[in-house]
């Protein structure tokens, strides 16, 4: 038996992690201070869970500095919000799948048995993103051209249009689907009822791309319970079970990539060999797909292996992706309905968890959900992507 | 390693701007700082009066909406004295920046410890001492803003 | 971006000093003379523009400095005329990708030379493969954007 | 308990204002030196954990797309680990987990600053919120100062004394300094010189405060058969320990520091020490501040409370003495703060195999790394042991 900050431990380790709770903050903008929203937020899931601040074993959190309201060192301010006084936590920047998986990680070393994991992203405090996503750029020479994620993502979408036809109308569905899915959702942040003109004829933004093709900026809050099996199975009657994950990313200069052929597809396998899915479209119940742009769902479509290269477009307008299709992709509306930049990966595997529970409200699929992934991208033109698996 | 000056250095400045939102906790407490009020909440819990005011207890991690309005007098914790100054620094040097035991309460409020004559470093520190006696002094006009309190200042 | 509730704000300024090294240092200088440069890296062969002191495939260290054509093709483009944070000038600007021949990379930078008015317009003067040049700015200061834009052949 | 898991190889970049080399180039510095040293393929690499403090120190957010070749990470799994001025230490933590979890067998890990790209001070002064303590706290001096008057005049210990301990601190590290061929300040000083040198923060001088560096570190953690089947020197890691407090300054002691005393003994625990002064052969503290050093000896149990400048001034923890701390003359003389940490553990796992050169410690086998972060909020530390 060892001592981990005052608890007794089993020496021995994890084999599964479970999901036990989640908490989360509608992406609309509120008037209420910072810490404030993290702690309600983490009381909440700790409540659900019947656990006490002192029974929590570790708290991994995620936040990106320039995406948190002028603070440096961003977990130092929410630290003790985050039930994290006196705990062993640390903190992933820019992606919040990353702080899932070091939670995972942490529970599957034995060292713990349970693992807050937060996403924290005031939105509303920050300028607009891209005035943010500029500062991901070198600062010789893309700097100096302007590039910012909305600037690389209309390249990108334009190579796409052009290399395989994909057309601006099936763009358009990917934002009329996903904001009537947002609809039923009531932490989405924009939530519209459209049809594929208002969005034809909508502003664009940066040609080729619309203005409500583009993910606003909101404000998330997030926190999720993650356990090993026994606790996990103490703490709730239906925990979600991680099954796999995976990450890759790409080289750092946009003109050094093929912007069509990604990382997404390596990140994809690995997660799908640790999960054991060999054929995604059949196996994967519900995606929620991170699509800060609305052609890259489809894009994405392709490089999650739902269907073939240059298909994303055609694939989406036969159906599959809608609510009722054979893999729903975004029924929580997705990133263009709510779009807390660091926090949007834990959004995704929030709505899958809640999606395998059955407690995914008015917007629940009308089918049994057992397996769900959840797929998060940041960096230019989708320079880093994470997948993650869960299911019952 | 010695820098090659003939290697372009690119110079820049960002001015990032954000808001940040006061929330009922921060508008409370500084609209108390108008009325020359300073707020802090207990802890039903463990007790504590914390200092500043606010919406939950750090350790107890419970919900707290006591708010107590606490003495403005109190002892210095500790301080330091800052004659340096680098870019950016919100307060104008010299100043001191003390931790200040409120009376009453469980927690040190930060602030500033003044209304003594700052230019000799060596006379402030056989001024300044741990434990001595300072009171707010408030300014006339009061923003709701934390330094609605001028500094604290010794008295015995 | 004023809110309807109480908010601070809080501008951060930071100053900052950026190291250009050997390499963006000897790319400026060769744009101050009206060259482009590139690095070749002797195992993949590739040439990467702006010259560069690695590798991105294989991470060598490169030192085999050459000067590129100033001609290529357009591979991608966006056009914006409305302003954004970072924007290089005024509106409107097509940022794009443009591979210069004999090179193995794209190069970020700008396209012009043409009607500007509309997206219709730019999207009719551009398309996957136009030609393009470089066109120089008359004085040049060793900056990415000594090169003014390109612009069709 | 996870898997084993040993450090088998680190790179650490020499120190100083590196205005020769781009960001980027400079982490290759670093990751270039420790699969040179390991002969290593960057192609064997399960996954990469990339950090820095607050990326906008040196004005590039997210700094792991910026890195991404030079990590080698194009195509693998990245990590990015951030937790301010203990960063280095999380970095190493992250690297453990991921090996001890099962879910990597070798994994690279990367810390990096170039702190002359930016203004440290200015950068530290966003680490307060702007309603209430950022008007108070002049950058680190400031919060380090209070601290250390706070706990000399607790302790009852004289002014004289507290000087003295930290001027032999300062004269000795600086030393030191000269023996670590990566160190940043290599200069002989006098007791003299370090005591009348100017003040920043009473009573805090010159020769008492870290320098801003650049600098990048890169370290390899692997599995028990993965260090095995390259047959590489291993550091085995034996504990890990985090603790960290409320935001607010006020709200916690700094003097007992529980975040400290907490984080040492979680890794006392996991690694079976009962008494530290004893069992540790040398202790990589992190130390800022020679009067935080002091500081540290206590909360480390290295010492009782109120011990640490006598002892000191005994030369218990210098190079000779029974706890030696810092022979690589430590943050004080070296501070690219993302990688300080990661340099902290590089430096006791070079300890305890061998590897330290010319400031190695004879035959050391277990040695202690340590960072801190936040406004005096968090502190980890990590044990390394030569045997499994």
């Amino acid at each position: 038996m060892l001592k981990f900050g005052g608890i007794e431990k089993e020496d021995k380790m994890a084999d599964r992690v479970g999901i036990v709770e989640v908490a989360m903050t509608p992406g609309a903008e509120t008037k209420d201070y910072f810490l404030d929203q993290v702690f309600k937020t983490t009381k909440e899931v700790l409540d659900k869970a019947g656990l006490k601040r002192d029974e929590v074993g570790t708290v991994i959190s995620a936040s990106s500095d320039v995406f948190h309201s002028g603070m440096s060192c961003a977990n130092s301010y929410y630290w003790d919000a985050g039930a994290a006084f006196l705990k062993n936590g640390s903190r992933q920047d820019g992606e919040s799948l990353f702080a899932f998986i070091y939670a995972v990680m942490r529970i599957l070393s034995g060292n713990y048995d349970t693992a807050l994991v937060l996403g924290v992203c005031k939105g509303s405090e920050n300028p607009e993103n891209d005035m943010l996503t500029h500062f991901f750029t070198d600062p010789f020479y893309q700097r100096q051209v302007g590039l910012n994620e909305t600037l690389a993502a209309a390249i990108q979408k334009r190579e796409y249009m052009d290399r395989y036809g994909v057309t601006q109308e099936q763009c358009a569905g990917v934002v009329v689907k996903n904001l009537k899915n947002a609809l039923r959702n009531p932490y989405a942040h924009i939530k519209k009822n459209i049809d594929i003109g208002d969005v034809t004829s909508s502003e664009m933004v940066m040609d080729p791309l619309w203005g409500i093709e583009c993910a606003p900026k909101s404000e998330g809050i997030i926190a999720l319970l993650l356990a090993k099996e026994d606790v996990a199975k103490k703490l709730t009657d239906k925990p979600v079970w991680f099954r796999g994950y995976g990450s890759s990313i790409d080289k750092f200069y946009l003109g050094d990539r093929d912007l069509l052929e990604g990382q997404l597809p390596a990140a994809a396998k690995r997660a799908y060999d640790a999960a054991g899915i060999k054929e995604p479209s059949k196996e994967i119940d519900v995606a929620e797909i991170c699509e800060p742009y609305a052609f890259q769902e489809l894009l994405w479509y392709e490089d999650l292996g739902f269907c073939g290269r240059g298909e994303g477009g055609t694939f989406f307008e036969s159906g599959a992706t809608q609510r009722d299709g054979a893999i729903p992709v975004n029924p929580s509306g997705g990133v263009l309905a709510m779009n807390p930049y660091v926090s949007r990966g834990l959004y995704r595997l929030a709505e899958g968890f809640l999606q395998v529970r059955g407690q995914a409200g008015e917007r629940q699929l009308d089918k049994t959900v057992n397996t769900a992934l959840a797929h998060s991208t940041h960096g230019f033109a989708g320079q880093c992507h994470a997948v993650a698996v869960i299911g019952s | 390693m010695e820098e090659r000056r003939d290697y372009y250095i690119l110079e820049d400045e960002v001015a990032i701007p954000y808001e940040n939102a006061y929330g009922p906790t921060w508008t409370r407490f500084f609209e108390g700082f108008k009325e020359k009020k300073i707020y802090g909440s207990r802890c039903d819990k463990c007790n504590r009066v914390l200092i500043p005011a606010r919406s939950y207890c750090p350790r107890c991690f419970i919900e707290i909406d006591d708010w107590v309005e606490v003495s403005q007098e109190g002892t210095i914790v500790s301080w330091v004295l800052t004659d340096y100054e680098y870019f950016g620094m919100p307060t104008k040097p010299p100043f001191i920046g003390a931790l200040i035991k409120l009376d009453g309460t469980d927690s040190n409020f930060l602030h500033l410890v003044g209304g003594i004559d700052l230019s000799d470093a060596e006379e402030v520190r056989k001024t300044i001492r741990n434990g001595m006696k300072v009171r707010a002094v408030w300014k006339d006009e009061r923003k709701g803003h934390i330094l609605d309190i001028k500094y604290f200042e010794p008295f015995e | 971006m004023k809110k309807d509730f109480n908010t601070l704000s809080n501008v951060i300024r930071l100053p900052h000093k950026y190291a250009a090294g050997p390499a963006f240092t000897k790319f400026y200088n060769g744009l101050k003379e009206g060259m482009i440069y590139g690095t070749s890296c002797p195992s993949c062969k590739k040439t990467y523009v702006p010259g560069r002191s690695y590798c991105p495939d294989c991470l060598n260290n490169l030192d085999e400095w050459v000067e590129v054509a100033q001609e290529g093709e357009v591979v991608s483009w966006t056009y914006s005329d409305k302003e954004f944070f970072g924007m290089p000038g005024k509106p409107p600007v097509i940022v794009a990708l443009i591979r210069l021949d004999g090179t193995d990379c794209n190069l970020l930078h700008l396209l012009g030379g043409v009607d500007m008015g509309s997206a219709d317009a730019v999207n009719a003067a551009f398309k996957r493969g136009t030609r393009v040049k470089a066109v120089w700015n008359e004085e040049k200061k060793g900056h990415v954007l000594d090169i003014k834009y390109f612009e069709p052949i | 308990m996870g898997r084993p898991v040993a450090i088998i190889g680190s790179g650490q970049t020499k120190h100083g204002r590196r205005f020769d080399v781009t960001y980027p180039e400079l982490v290759k510095e670093a990751v270039d030196a420790v699969f040179e040293q390991t002969g290593i393929s960057p192609d064997d690499i399960d996954g990469v954990v990339s950090g820095t403090m607050p990326s906008m120190m040196e004005g590039v957010a997210l700094t792991h797309f910026y890195f991404a070749d030079v990590l080698r990470s194009v195509g693998k799994p990245i990590l990015k680990t951030e937790t301010c001025g203990s960063t280095g230490v999380s970095l190493a933590f992250t690297g453990y987990y991921w090996v001890t979890s099962g879910l990597a067998d070798l994994v690279l890990v990367v810390g990096s600053e170039k702190m002359h790209e930016g203004d440290s001070q200015a950068t530290m002064t966003t680490v307060l919120e702007p309603f209430y303590q950022r008007f108070f706290i002049a950058g680190a001096p400031g919060i380090f100062s209070m601290q250390s008057q706070e706990w000399s005049v607790r302790f009852g210990i004289p002014e004289e004394k507290v000087r003295a301990a930290a001027t032999r601190i300062s004269v000795d590290h600086h030393n030191d300094a000269f023996d670590n061929p990566f160190a940043h300040i290599q200069k002989k000083l006098t007791e003299d010189e370090v005591n009348n040198a100017r003040i920043i923060t009473y009573p805090v001088r010159l020769w008492d405060v870290c320098p801003n560096s650049d600098g990048a570190c890169a370290m390899l953690f692997a599995s028990e058969e993965k260090a095995k089947e390259l047959g590489l020197k291993a550091a085995w890691v034996k504990g890990v320990g985090y603790s960290g407090e409320e935001y607010w300054f006020g709200d916690s002691d700094k003097v007992v520091w529980q975040c400290a005393i907490d984080a040492a003994r979680q890794a006392y625990d996991m690694a079976g020490i009962k008494s530290p002064r004893k069992e540790l052969d040398v202790a990589e503290v992190y130390n800022p501040f020679t009067f935080q050093e002091l500081l540290y000896y206590e909360c480390f149990g290295f010492c009782d409370f109120g011990e640490a400048c006598d002892l000191t001034l005994q030369g218990v923890f210098s190079r000779a003495g029974e706890l030696p701390c810092d022979p690589s003359g430590g943050t004080l003389c070296t501070n690219p703060i993302g990688a300080t940490g990661l340099n902290r553990v590089a430096e006791a796992a070079m300890q305890v195999t061998g590897q330290a050169g010319d400031h190695q410690i004879p035959g050391a086998k277990l040695s202690l790394a340590h960072a801190m972060g936040g406004v005096d909020q968090y502190n980890g530390v990590m044990i390394l042991g030569s045997e499994k």
